[in-house]
């Protein structure tokens, strides 16, 4: 008989059933007070009083307005928008590659072992979750402030806001990244003595690339979309003139601007397409 | 005889592969690559950019002042029992929305990957693309038009927007998967709902997982529209106190905030380090 | 220096903001000789920040963020010029048209929703919350829920489709809303309307050279509504004249302000 | 499940010919082991008879039927009916034992099932079962990514024998296996076979395994069918041809495992 | 390079016990053949000679020096010379053969070595030679996943040989192979080790290869090790004990593997 087995599951119950029924209880028990705080009620949406002044206010949008004055507004805010956020994104980059690849536990040669926990690696490490915790734990509007005292109004400052928080989420999202694929084959480069850029590039890369790429994409269109922080600054960009035109009701502007978003993020898409058919 | 035929075989083959894939291979990656990089500079040409004013000894100065005056940070009764209602009441805003949009979201992801056809993926990817061009605002504008203002608007607003974001999200990472898993089910008979349950779901949940998670963190920061549809929320707070330069009461809110990050975080690595490898 | 470096809070028609300030740009860049460059943003937060640190030259404000500047400059930020209207301003509370509140007061027993414009606003926040307290309505305790639409169009659309049960706005607006037959402000009427203040005015920082303060008012004292060749310039800023203005003139606003609690 | 495959030939999109002009049929119930070099195209055969790959030219007949003309639904009943163990385990690492284990039978179960599984695992005593031929029931509970190479190998071929199949292939079923071991999975698959008078179609490295427990050998080479003889026609000789090809030389002398 | 474990124990984090009590030494330059039933302990036991797991009772050295107590930059010097074939080619499939080979000497090159080597591989010429011996080198652009079986795992085998390092640990290196590539590639790791002479543990399924190439043969039952003998000493009977075990039976009389 196999000794080195001390459990031995004769029973037909599945031993992680109580585990799980324990956790579903205590989800249905979360769930019912967050219902309450945020006053959920679906029924709302069926009020007819509310789909009529819902209606109403749809109509507003249509024509989209094709002004000539204010499609040339919108071409140099989009254009405006594009550049900004590939800079900011460029730049982001340069935060979160170094910190994503610090953190992430798959290219952790110290964890192998299990650890050793080395005090060096591991203080560096909870140093970079720090910092990438507060790069992007304070709010965009606090960084823009701070960036205007320093560059003024103006497209630097918004660049620079959305490459600080950028940086903070994209570093996070990749060490996730690296975390959640088959590790192994970075396992094996570390084991034969590969540094953590050689496990990297050679272990991590060929499997995460398309992952990286889809996610940076996702971010760059974000980027496009960043109304709040370019607002602050006043960078200019589709994100400013939407939120303008939003608050002041416009409907056909809003409509022409958010057909121009929805064009780019179909542009992101395609991007994102291109770029893994390139990695495949 | 047969020996001579083999080789021919392999000389086909290597022919077919070319005489230097080596360098073929590597051109077309060189080429995006070279692009990517072209269009990054040229964005900084045309904004302009030139971070070198940061180091300035004038901005280094107006940069402590601004900090300075986050110091210290308002803890009087009466202003901690605020934060506390915004605390529980972003908490559930932004879960619910999360929680909602990633449901939905697992939902749309398989018809976003290709898994029901081209023509359900082009619906569901152009579904996705819409709800994340709108931007929060503006979902947040038609909710409190649609429901009244209040917490569940900004849950509304938020959740359609997250469901756009998520659902490519999920369903690029789904693409990405290797798809051996899943095909091997495939191949005994199973439909794609249950292939994806059983073979790709286990290799992607802690993709998908830290995808929620970051976003629920995004959702926590999401100041303006959940100040513009009435319900309070940290974000709306923050924004409120630093529209009043009242920097000592925003430094409490936006270390309530990062605590409520830093909470979202660990949560995130706990449920993440469960599901990991058991390597160490 | 050969550039003048302006910038506008985001209180009033921001959509239009670039194209209205563009004929006055143009004119005072031909008055000053210099080059204008003008910078709109939606955050009257940075635009304070950007004055007390001197990355632009003159802004326009509200009265309140003035106060807000003045205290963040030490008393440096000068105001200098104003439209007439601004010496006079009020705003207006308005409910839904089938609604039966009549006074102020009875807002507190009805409890519901108020929709105020932006939280730094003048009009649309610091004086009708101060008239409301005075009016014995604190908004804090008295409402369900305080929404900040973040523009005094968007407060009427709150209250027009009944989801807001009053809101507040600048005058000016209404005026603007009502005279263009706007479909929402046909849905609400006025509950009352505020006492006059003092409100926008172009602001310089403190250390700008007299010389240029100098040419920047006289420029402005020039423009005249009545004049046809600056009539569509007065006509994009709504004004009819300019008037010089003081710092003292918005002590009473600062006094609303910290008596509705806004600053300290 | 009888199939048959005429003047079959597959090339994969690389320009690799992988098999050509194979001829090929099985009655319900026969076992055949097929043996042939690493390259030789044992893999790509199997694939092609569970459907995953579609050939190239030259006709499959599963049931008299050709696959790859059945309606969507009509081609999932086949592939429930067809059961493979991977060469390498697809399992996903994060998953149970038995949770990989139920997947075998996806096919057949109404979804409703599929999903309750997950929760609550609905054929504990079934896969269990399955599991206790392989000899590993103690590790019903276990993630996957805790077992051992022969034991994972094991989990895929309990996950085959439990999707209780009309056509058992299975892809080097004991390439982790100590000898003992694979003894006791090739007498179990086997024993299935016989049981249910089902096809079972084993692609072996293990030439002594093959020959001592089927009567049907085929040997491909090159992506040709060498030889398909009874078991006890294969001799040394043949064997010598079979595997010397690729590498230019001949077996060795006295190779015990070929005894 | 020489090692000894002493008293050696690892429980893996699920609680199983899976080495206990192992003691062990080897000399520069010896071949060692592992074998053992499934579950055994066998690749525990190499995971903790190549540094991947940590005893967690018990000493290990290599060179006389404990790896565990080596400075990280040391550690790193010591596992660049360690290499092992893996049970499973850790290998990403979308990486070219050339690519997953010259991973082998990362530990040895500086970075912009392996980073200039992703876009234009430095040293086709020694990955080829390293393939050429394994009877692969026609396949040295392809990617690895329009690899079959046993082609991956000789990848991995060329691996490690590129990696020239001086303790050479090979987990099952021929469990996709047929018989007489088997034969090649032992035989190449052994010359391998005959000619830099370097020490080489190998675990094995097919025990005739082990008897046949390897001088020291060690069992491994339970965790524990059963022998540790010349090969001529290894006894049917030590066979029989040391595969019994797990199944509680016999091997069964005439086992032509275990001839
Ligand atoms: N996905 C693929 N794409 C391209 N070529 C492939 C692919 N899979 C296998 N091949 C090639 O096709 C030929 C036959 O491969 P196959 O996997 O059928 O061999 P096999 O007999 O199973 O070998 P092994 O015993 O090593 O598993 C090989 O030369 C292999 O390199
Ligand atoms: N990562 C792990 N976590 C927990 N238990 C493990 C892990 N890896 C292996 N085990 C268990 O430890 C024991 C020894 O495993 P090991 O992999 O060393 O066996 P092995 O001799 O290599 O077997 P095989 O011949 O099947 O590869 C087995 O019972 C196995 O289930
Ligand atoms: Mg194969
Ligand atoms: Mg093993």
């Amino acid at each position: 008989m196999a000794t080195t087995v001390t459990r031995s599951y004769l029973g037909t119950l599945d031993p992680a059933a109580p585990y799980r029924l324990l956790g579903i209880v205590l989800g249905l028990c979360l769930l019912w007070p967050l219902l309450q705080l945020a006053q959920f009620n679906p029924l709302l949406l069926l009020d007819p009083n509310n789909i009529r002044v819902f209606g109403d206010f749809l109509i507003q949008f249509f024509p989209p307005n094709l002004q000539v004055d204010f499609l040339e507004l919108v071409l140099t805010a989009t254009i405006q928008t594009l550049a900004m956020a590939t800079a900011g994104i460029a730049l982001a980059l340069v935060i979160a590659a170094p910190l994503g690849l610090i953190i992430s536990y798959s290219l952790s040669i110290s964890r192998i072992g299990p650890a050793s926990y080395h005090p060096f690696a591991q203080s560096v490490r909870w140093l970079a979750r720090f910092l990438m915790l507060v790069l992007r734990g304070i709010p965009e509007i606090v960084w823009a402030l701070l960036l205007v005292r320093i560059f003024g109004l103006g497209p630097i400052a918004g660049v620079l806001a959305i490459a600080i928080t950028y940086g903070g989420m994209l570093a996070k999202v990749y060490s996730e990244i690296l975390e959640s694929g088959n590790t192994l084959p970075a396992r094996a480069i570390l084991l034969a003595g590969g540094g953590r850029l050689a496990a990297f590039f050679y272990g991590m890369l060929p499997g995460c690339a398309q992952e990286l790429a889809s996610y940076t994409v996702y971010r760059w269109e974000c980027a496009v979309r960043a109304s709040v922080i370019m607002g602050f600054v006043g960078a200019g960009g589709l994100g400013q003139l939407m939120d303008q035109s939003m608050k002041m009701l416009n409907g056909g502007e809003v409509s022409t601007i958010l057909i121009v978003f929805l064009g780019l993020v179909l542009l992101a898409d395609y991007i994102s397409l291109f770029i893994r058919k390139q990695l495949e | 005889m047969k020996i001579q035929a083999n080789s021919e075989a392999i000389k086909t083959v290597i022919h077919s592969i070319g005489t230097e894939p080596a360098r073929l291979y590597c051109i077309r990656c060189l080429i995006t690559l070279g692009l990517i990089l072209g269009l990054t500079v040229l964005s900084f040409m045309y904004l302009s950019l030139n971070p070198a004013a940061l180091f300035t000894s004038e901005a280094l100065s107006s940069l402590f002042g601004f900090v300075g005056r986050f110091f210290p940070p308002d803890l009087s009764d009466d202003f901690l029992r605020k934060i506390g209602a915004g605390f529980l009441e972003t908490i559930a805003i932004s879960a619910l929305a999360t929680l909602t949009a990633a449901v939905l979201s697992i939902g749309l992801a398989l018809p976003v990957a290709g898994r029901f056809g081209l023509p359900a993926k082009v619906v569901a990817r152009f579904m996705c693309n819409f709800l994340r061009s709108v931007p929060e605002l503006v979902w947040a504008v038609l909710m409190v038009l649609a429901v009244g203002l209040g917490p569940f608007a900004g849950t509304l607003a938020l959740t359609l927007h997250t469901t756009g974001v998520l659902g490519r999200l999920f369903g690029e990472t789904l693409e990405n998967y290797p798809p051996a898993a899943s095909n091997a089910l495939t191949l005994s008979g199973a439909g794609p709902i249950d292939a994806f349950l059983y073979a790709t779901f286990p290799g992607i949940a802690p993709q998908l997982l830290s995808y929620s998670l970051y976003r629920w963190e995004m959702n926590i920061r999401m100041a303006t529209i959940l100040g513009f549809v009435g319900a309070g929320g940290l974000g709306q707070m923050l924004f409120y106190e630093l529209s009043l330069l009242r920097e000592p009461k925003a430094s409490t809110v936006i270390i309530a905030m990062l605590l409520l990050v830093f909470l979202v975080d660990a949560i995130s690595n706990r449920l993440r380090r469960i599901q990991m490898h058991n390597l160490g | 220096q050969n550039v003048l470096r302006i910038s506008a809070i985001p209180d009033e028609a921001p959509t239009e903001l670039q194209r209205k300030f563009k004929p006055l740009g143009d004119y005072l860049a031909a008055e000053t000789g210099m080059k204008v460059e003008f910078t709109p943003v939606t955050d009257y937060a940075a635009v304070v920040e950007s004055l007390a640190t001197k990355k632009i030259d003159m802004a326009w404000l509200g009265g309140f963020t003035y106060v807000q500047t003045k205290i963040r400059t030490n008393g440096t930020a000068l105001p200098i010029i104003q439209r007439v209207e601004d010496e006079k301003f009020r705003s207006v509370f308005i409910v839904p048209a089938d609604s039966t509140v009549k006074t102020l007061p009875e807002l507190k027993l009805k409890g519901g929703t108020i929709a105020f414009g932006s939280p730094s606003s003048t009009s649309g926040h610091l004086m009708p919350r101060y008239f409301l307290m005075q009016a014995g309505v604190n908004p804090d305790k008295d409402f369900k829920n305080i929404a900040f639409s973040g523009a005094h169009d968007a407060t009427v659309a709150f209250v027009a489709s009944g989801k807001a049960d009053v809101g507040a706005l600048n005058i000016s607006v209404w005026d603007k809303l009502l005279e263009s037959k706007n479909p929402n402000a046909l849905k609400v009427k006025v509950l009352s309307t505020t006492p006059t203040y003092f409100d926008y005015n172009w602001t310089v920082r403190g250390d700008l050279d007299p010389a240029l303060v100098k040419k920047i008012s006289n420029a402005f004292l020039k423009l005249e509504a009545s004049n046809p060749s600056y009539k569509e310039l007065m006509d994009l800023q709504r004004a009819t004249k300019y008037v010089t203005t003081k710092s003292s003139n918005y002590d009473d606003i600062e006094k609303a302000a910290q008596s509705a609690g806004l600053i300290k | 499940m009888d199939f048959s495959v005429q003047q079959l030939s597959f090339q994969h999109t690389n320009g690799v010919q992988a098999l050509k002009n194979i001829t090929l049929s099985a009655k319900a119930g026969e076992c055949i082991a097929v043996i042939g070099a690493s390259g030789s195209g044992k893999t790509s055969l199997l694939s092609i008879l569970v459907t995953a790959l579609k050939p190239t030219g030259g006709s499959v007949a599963l049931n008299g039927k050709n696959p790859w003309s059945l309606s969507s639904g009509e081609l999932k009943r086949l592939r429930s009916r067809i059961g493979l163990v991977h060469q390498a385990p697809p399992i996903p690492s994060r998953q149970r034992v038995i949770t990989a284990i139920l997947a075998g039978r996806l096919g057949q179960w109404p979804l409703w099932k599929s999903i309750v599984s997950l929760i609550y695992p609905l054929d504990i005593a079934g896969a269990r079962a399955c599991l206790e031929r392989l000899d590993l029931s103690d590790r019903l509970f276990e993630r996957c990514d805790c077992l051992s190479g022969g034991q994972l190998q094991r989990v895929g071929v309990a996950r085959a024998l439990y999707q209780a199949p009309d056509l058992l292939l299975a892809d080097e079923p004991i390439s982790a296996m100590d000898p003992v071991l694979s003894d006791l999975i090739i007498s179990e698959l086997m024993n299935e076979a016989k049981e249910r008078k089902i096809t079972l179609v084993a692609s072996l490295h293990a030439v002594d395994v093959a020959l001592r427990w089927f009567p049907r050998i085929i040997g491909v080479r090159n992506g040709e069918i060498a030889f398909d003889l009874p078991a006890e026609k294969v001799t040394q000789d043949l064997l010598k041809q079979l595997y010397s090809s690729e590498m230019g030389m001949l077996p060795m002398q006295n190779h015990p495992t070929i005894a």
